[in-house]
């Protein structure tokens, strides 16, 4: 089954690497032109959950690497098909400087949360999406905290380390 | 010990010989001093849950561990409470609701850390987003750490709250007063503008 | 003092304050005043007289009568001093409204109309102010056009097939005993067969239930008193309307006698049960209706139409306490309602005519005055102990449960509970509650709005609290109509089967009160602060995201919303088109084409001729 | 004289004891039915006590006077309550009258509530109006039926009859009225299944959202004489008042009793169901039994 979805992948799609790590398992790397129509490709053929998107920072390569979980639906309440027990993880690689991509929206409406927290946690601007306003955060910060770049320590002592206590402030007084 | 407690003041001493145990059923200090003893008899709770303390709270109000023996239970709105109860980590964001609770409960009132996090970060010491101390922005009268905390922790700290009323140490509401200009310059320090205005009147604070 | 005198002041009256009106506005108002003044001083003074005067004006060879006695007094001096009041109130609600002169020359004409038909003492003089009445009315309920043209119309329409069943009666009468003179008449009458008088009374109650607004005869009422300008609505609401029950009283009581009327009919069916039953379908329904409005005046209107019902249910139950009751409640909602609708014109006055309850709210602070004319209003209208309502309220209830129909009174005590939802959501809506910020700066209203609404609260709580007072009266009324008296004390009805004593009452509020306020102030002082500092889970309350006031019975309306739809006004509507329909069926004859009418004319001298040759009937 | 003066100053002292014992019962017999120790049965008590040495917010003058008019309403209501042989009002408007009080002190809690603009308040008046709709209807029709039954609109009178002849649960044609009122005494009560105005789950404890510090205190001492009255009203209606106030007393332990058994049981409903429920099954057995005093008067 997951060796017919490989074929079928490859067949058409050029420039995809598809291996598969263990049972129930697809791991697909597509360069981010593709992705989208992968991604409906994917959604067409039955693996119409997407379940997360992630996002990982590839510093030494200066990657920004996006992660979308799909899987599929239950057909019937008596037994799995291995379809339905399968993951696909779609795996692609964008710029880290100009870190800009397309929304998935139009494909799977659930994507907005998700691309909403990764805009707010690793900068990642998405064409298309209609409203990438703060999600989590009541702060704004000048390196998304997310990147690896972004020096936790120095931050917690400029900003929260800074407030000084109050006892000693009334003594200072 | 799975917990200790330790109050908001330096000047208080752990002391086993200090602490005030159960003296509900005294009359005369009924009669000498009802309020505090009202107070240290009905400590009615507001348990802002924000992180893993929210667990530690069933049993507290529940069968197991009973808290309504001694006159601690939840209630629905800050209006009606006089405990305030932090349990777990306090983000920024949280941070704005838990001054405004504070700021709409009546006075008297008494604020407990629960757990390590707002103690001094506790795991999130180097968070990007976790405040450390809790008592930065609003006074708080005692601290039960350790993560987690048992449940018999929040008995052990009402002892010591009694203990705190009745030596009148228990003042958070008051150096809130006091100190008023200081916390809300800190607030504002932290989130820049604040949407509601002062409690009280800046100027009043020295 | 004299009743010609009395009416040619209030006639020329309002003539001469239209004329001054065209010199200045000023002098024009100071004048409405004075004239209405100077008609309430002349009525008070006719306390208790009992005079007659026979005009011959050789109309029909018929005399004019014009007499007074205690009813007619107790009707006119409610009508002339509600009618100065909204008369000042009108002074600044008035102001900078076109077509000012004709407003004021319509509420004197209505009011002088009025008090000409509790003085007349024959039916043409009746007939004839009732139709001043009607036709003024009809010009001030369309006084701003539009929506108030369809309402007027309604209006109009039925209170002419009022009129028509009246004079039907009138002829009759006339026709059988040769007079219209109403005290020969109810001598004449008490000699008549039950069946005419069953007849009698069936057609003047026709008219006078449509001028009160008694089920199914009810429809003018809601849109026109929507529609009409605020202070207008009040008079309309107030004594205009409960002209029916003065109406009532005249038919039943003073013409047929309360020993004929009581048993008309057959068996179960006696005349004044079913008016009774009809009295307490007046109760119920349009109460719940008007838990649906969402616009304050219909939602008083619908109002008045249930407690309506109240005064029909009491006075045709016809027990002594119940005729009291009937009579104590029309002045009792005669001072409430006119309080509650001033309020409503004093918050249009400044929120620009707002009137759907929705997009108002949180008012008490801005208009203080109002809102206690409004509390006191409501508390009045559910009948509260201490306000006027409670009093007259308790008589009907009382009598209904001792005389054993506790299912009449099942429907007047929970009209009562409807009532309590509904108004408390015209108050909330209004005055409690958010308010939005586009009305952060309203202002207080003006003096002479807040004059009448203060004046109108003392009212009420006196009639609650010493309801002995206007009690005396109607007690007296009762008598002349041939019930026994009752036991009237100042603070109410002293009785073996339950007494009422309200100063009781008032004692135990009083005292009740100073206490827990005492217990109150034991506390530490309580920190003022804003409104809108609220607890929502440590989030701040959106300002005029949402009014949380809206659908405030969502879930009882899902409920019963299917069921309470105007069946009865669907229907005269539907009646009206077919009418229309008909009429332009019939306008087709008039083709405008001489060779058509011809040709009608042959046919009908045709058929003619056929009719000759075959039957030959002359 | 000194008597009436007496029995005005005694009768509500009394109902406010009782009431904040069956505050502090009912929250002792709940913890024992959850497995709990439970608190003392003073806490209502030291409660009060607490609530008045706080510093409240107050959102204005009708916030202030609202839950003033609601207290000074319940404590005017007892005056007219016949307890034992105390009655200091009995014959100033009878049963009627009583009606029309027990408006006072959910009307002066909706007034005070509404000031605040409080989403959760508002919610819980309007609860609260609808609730008391529903329950008015099965409510009035058993009234009037008793008021017919003994021919009489003053409660004195009822309770005296009673004391001569037997219990009105027990009069036959009576027992249907009896069976409906005992349907709606926990809607009258507020309390589970009918726990629907005050959900502190749900809008944070409804028009008492606002209340804090003495506002708190008045709205408790409130809700003890609200239990009381609730109480004190089905004791003297059906099970013929008493003839001193410890049988009163001993009668109303009793049925304050079951209502917390009927408490501890069942879960809340919605509104809409409270509502559907309070128009079904009570109004038909009280209508059936005003029908048959009806034919009986026949």
């Amino acid at each position: 089954m997951n060796d017919s979805l490989k074929e079928q992948l490859t067949s058409v799609f050029t420039d995809v690497k598809v291996f598969i790590p263990e049972e129930d398992r697809i791991v697909i790397t597509v360069e981010k032109e593709a992705v989208l129509s992968v991604l409906s490709f994917l959604k067409n053929h039955g693996y119409s959950h997407l379940g997360l998107i992630s996002c990982v920072d590839w510093i030494e390569e200066k990657k920004l690497e996006l992660v979308y979980i799909l899987s599929a639906y239950m057909q019937e309440d008596e037994s799995y098909h291995d379809k339905e027990r399968t993951t696909i993880i779609l795996k692609t690689k964008i710029s880290r400087e100009k870190s800009e991509f397309l929304s998935v929206t139009p494909i799977f409406v659930n994507a907005e949360p998700y691309e909403r927290e990764i805009h707010e946690l690793y900068g990642i601007h998405f064409d298309g999406h209609n409203r990438l306003t703060p999600l989590f955060l009541e702060r704004k910060y000048e390196t998304p905290p997310f990147r690896k770049d972004f020096d936790t320590r120095k931050y917690v002592q400029d900003v929260f380390d800074n407030i000084p206590f109050v006892e000693k402030k009334a003594e200072n007084k | 010990m799975a917990y200790a407690y330790f109050s908001g003041r330096d000047d208080y001493h752990f002391d086993h010989q200090e602490i005030t145990h159960m003296d509900r059923n005294q009359l005369t200090k009924w009669l000498k001093t009802p309020v505090k003893m009202g107070h240290k008899y009905s400590l009615h709770a507001v348990y802002f849950c924000t992180g893993c303390g929210i667990i530690e709270v069933p049993p507290v109000i529940t069968a197991r561990w009973d808290a309504e023996r001694f006159g601690v239970i939840p209630v629905a709105t800050p209006r009606q409470a006089n405990l305030f109860l932090i349990t777990g980590y306090v983000s920024v964001k949280t941070l704005k609701a838990i001054i405004r609770t504070y700021e709409q409960m009546p006075e008297p009132k008494f604020t407990v850390g629960f757990g390590s996090c707002p103690v001094n970060g506790g795991m999130y010491w180097d968070s990007y987003n976790t405040i450390k101390h809790l008592d930065k922005y609003i006074p708080v009268d005692g601290w039960i750490a350790g993560c987690m905390p048992r449940p018999e922790a929040i008995f052990v700290a009402v002892v010591h709250l009694w203990t705190l009323i009745d030596k009148d140490m228990a003042d958070g509401y008051k150096r809130y007063r006091k100190d008023y200009k200081a916390y809300r310059a800190n607030q504002e320090q932290l989130f820049g503008t604040l949407e509601w205005p002062p409690l009280f009147p800046i100027g009043e604070s020295k | 003092m004299s009743l010609d005198l009395l009416l040619i002041v209030a006639f020329s009256g309002a003539l001469l304050t239209y004329v001054f009106g065209k010199i200045s506005s000023k002098m024009r108002n100071a004048f409405g005043v004075v004239v209405s003044l100077a008609l309430v001083v002349m009525v008070a003074l006719l306390y208790g007289q009992t005079e007659e005067k026979i005009f011959y004006f050789g109309f029909l060879n018929l005399p004019l009568i014009l007499r007074t006695n205690m009813l007619a007094w107790f009707f006119a001096i409610s009508v002339s001093a509600l009618g100065l009041l909204c008369i000042v109130f009108s002074l600044s609600y008035m102001k900078g409204r076109e077509r000012g002169d004709f407003y004021y020359l319509m509420m004197l004409l209505i009011n002088g109309a009025m008090l000409g038909i509790v003085f007349s003492g024959d039916l043409v003089s009746f007939f004839i102010f009732w139709e001043v009445m009607s036709w003024s009315t009809f010009l001030l309920i369309s006084y701003n056009r539009g929506k108030a043209l369809f309402a007027g119309m309604k209006y109009i329409i039925m209170s002419i097939l009022g009129s028509v069943a009246m004079l039907i009666g009138m002829l009759s009468l006339y026709a059988t005993y040769d007079t219209l003179n109403i005290v020969t008449l109810s001598t004449l009458i008490s000699s008549a067969s039950s069946g005419y008088l069953l007849f009698l009374s069936i057609i003047f109650c026709i008219a006078f239930a449509i001028k009160n607004a008694v089920m199914p005869l009810h429809t003018w009422l809601p849109e026109a008193y929507a529609e009409a300008p605020s202070p207008f609505t009040a008079v309309l609401s107030g004594m205009l309307t409960r002209m029916g029950m003065y109406g009532f009283l005249l038919i039943m009581y003073v013409m047929v006698g309360a020993a004929r009327v009581l048993n008309l009919g057959p068996g179960l069916f006696k005349f004044n049960y079913i008016l009774a039953w009809l009295g307490a379908v007046t109760i119920v329904i349009p109460t719940f209706i008007a838990m649906l409005q969402n616009d304050a005046k219909m939602l008083l209107a619908w109002h008045g139409i249930g407690q309506g019902g109240y005064m029909v249910l009491g006075i045709a139950f016809g027990t002594s306490l119940g005729v009291a009751g009937g009579i104590f409640h029309t002045l009792n909602h005669a001072i409430y309602i006119v309080l509650l609708f001033l309020s409503v014109a004093a918050v249009q006055y400044r929120t620009h005519g707002e009137r759907d309850l929705n997009s108002l709210g949180g008012l008490i602070k801005k208009m203080p005055i109002a809102f206690i004319g409004g509390l006191l209003g409501i508390s009045g209208l559910i009948g509260v102990p201490l306000t006027n309502g409670f009093a007259s309220k308790w008589l009907i209830y009382k009598t209904l449960i001792l005389e054993g129909s506790p299912f009449l009174a099942f429907a007047a005590l929970i009209g009562t509970w409807g009532t309590i939802l509904s108004v408390f959501k015209f108050l909330h809506n209004m005055f409690l509650g958010q308010l939005p910020e586009k009305y952060q700066d309203v202002k207080k209203s003006p003096f002479s709005m807040q004059l009448p609404i203060i004046i109108l609260s003392f009212a009420i709580l006196l009639f609650g609290i010493l309801p002995g007072i206007p009690l005396k009266v109607i007690n007296a009324i009762g008598v002349s109509f041939g019930f026994e008296s009752l036991n009237v004390t100042f603070w109410g009805i002293a009785s073996d089967t339950g007494a009422l004593n309200t100063i009781n009452i008032f004692a135990a509020v009083l005292v009740g009160c100073l206490v827990v306020a005492l217990l109150f102030k034991i506390g530490p002082k309580a920190t003022p602060i804003a409104q809108d500092d609220n607890y929502a889970a440590g989030a701040p309350v959106p300002k005029d995201k949402y009014h949380y006031t809206v659908d405030f019975y969502n879930p009882l309306y899902r409920m019963i919303t299917p069921y309470l739809k105007d069946f009865i006004d669907a229907f005269y509507m539907k009646l009206a088109g077919w009418t229309q329909s008909l009429s332009n069926g019939v306008r087709r004859i008039y083709t405008g084409y001489v060779g058509h009418y011809v040709m009608y004319i042959v046919l009908f001298l045709a058929s003619l001729i056929f009719i000759q040759l075959k039957w030959s009937p002359w | 004289m000194v008597m009436h003066v007496v029995e005005i100053i005694v009768s509500p002292l009394l109902a406010l004891i009782i009431g904040i014992f069956f505050l502090g019962l009912s929250r002792k017999i709940m913890a024992r039915i959850h497995w709990r120790y439970g608190p003392p049965i003073t806490q209502p008590v030291i409660d009060v006590i607490r609530l008045f040495s706080q510093k409240a917010f107050s959102h204005g003058m009708m916030f202030n006077l609202g839950i003033i008019l609601s207290l000074a309403g319940s404590f005017v209501l007892i005056l007219f309550l016949p307890m034992g042989n105390i009655c200091p009002l009995s014959n100033s408007g009878g049963m009627l009258v009583i009606l029309y009080v027990m408006l006072l002190a959910p009307l002066g809690i909706a007034l005070s509530g509404g000031e605040a603009a409080n989403p959760n308040v508002s919610i819980g008046i309007s609860r609260k109006l609808i609730i008391a709709l529903g329950y008015e209807v099965p409510l009035l029709l058993v009234l009037l039926t008793i008021m017919t039954r003994y021919h009489t609109i003053s409660i004195v009178e009822i309770v005296r009859i009673q004391q001569n002849t037997t219990w009105a649960l027990l009069d036959l044609p009576l027992l249907l009225s009896g069976i409906a009122y005992i349907l709606i005494l926990p809607a009258i009560l507020g309390v589970r299944p009918f726990e629907i105005v005050q959900a502190p789950q749900e809008i944070s404890s409804g028009p008492m959202a606002e209340y804090g510090g003495p506002f708190l205190a008045l709205a408790t001492i409130q809700h003890a004489l609200s239990l009381f009255i609730g109480i004190a009203l089905f004791v003297n209606l059906f099970l013929g008042g008493a003839g001193n106030p410890f049988t009163f007393f001993l009668k109303m332990l009793v049925v304050f009793i079951l209502v917390l058994f009927i408490n501890a049981a069942l879960p809340r409903l919605r509104v809409e169901q409270a509502v559907k429920y309070l128009w079904r099954w009570p109004t038909l057995i009280s209508l059936a039994g005003m029908i048959i005093i009806l034919i009986i008067r026949r």
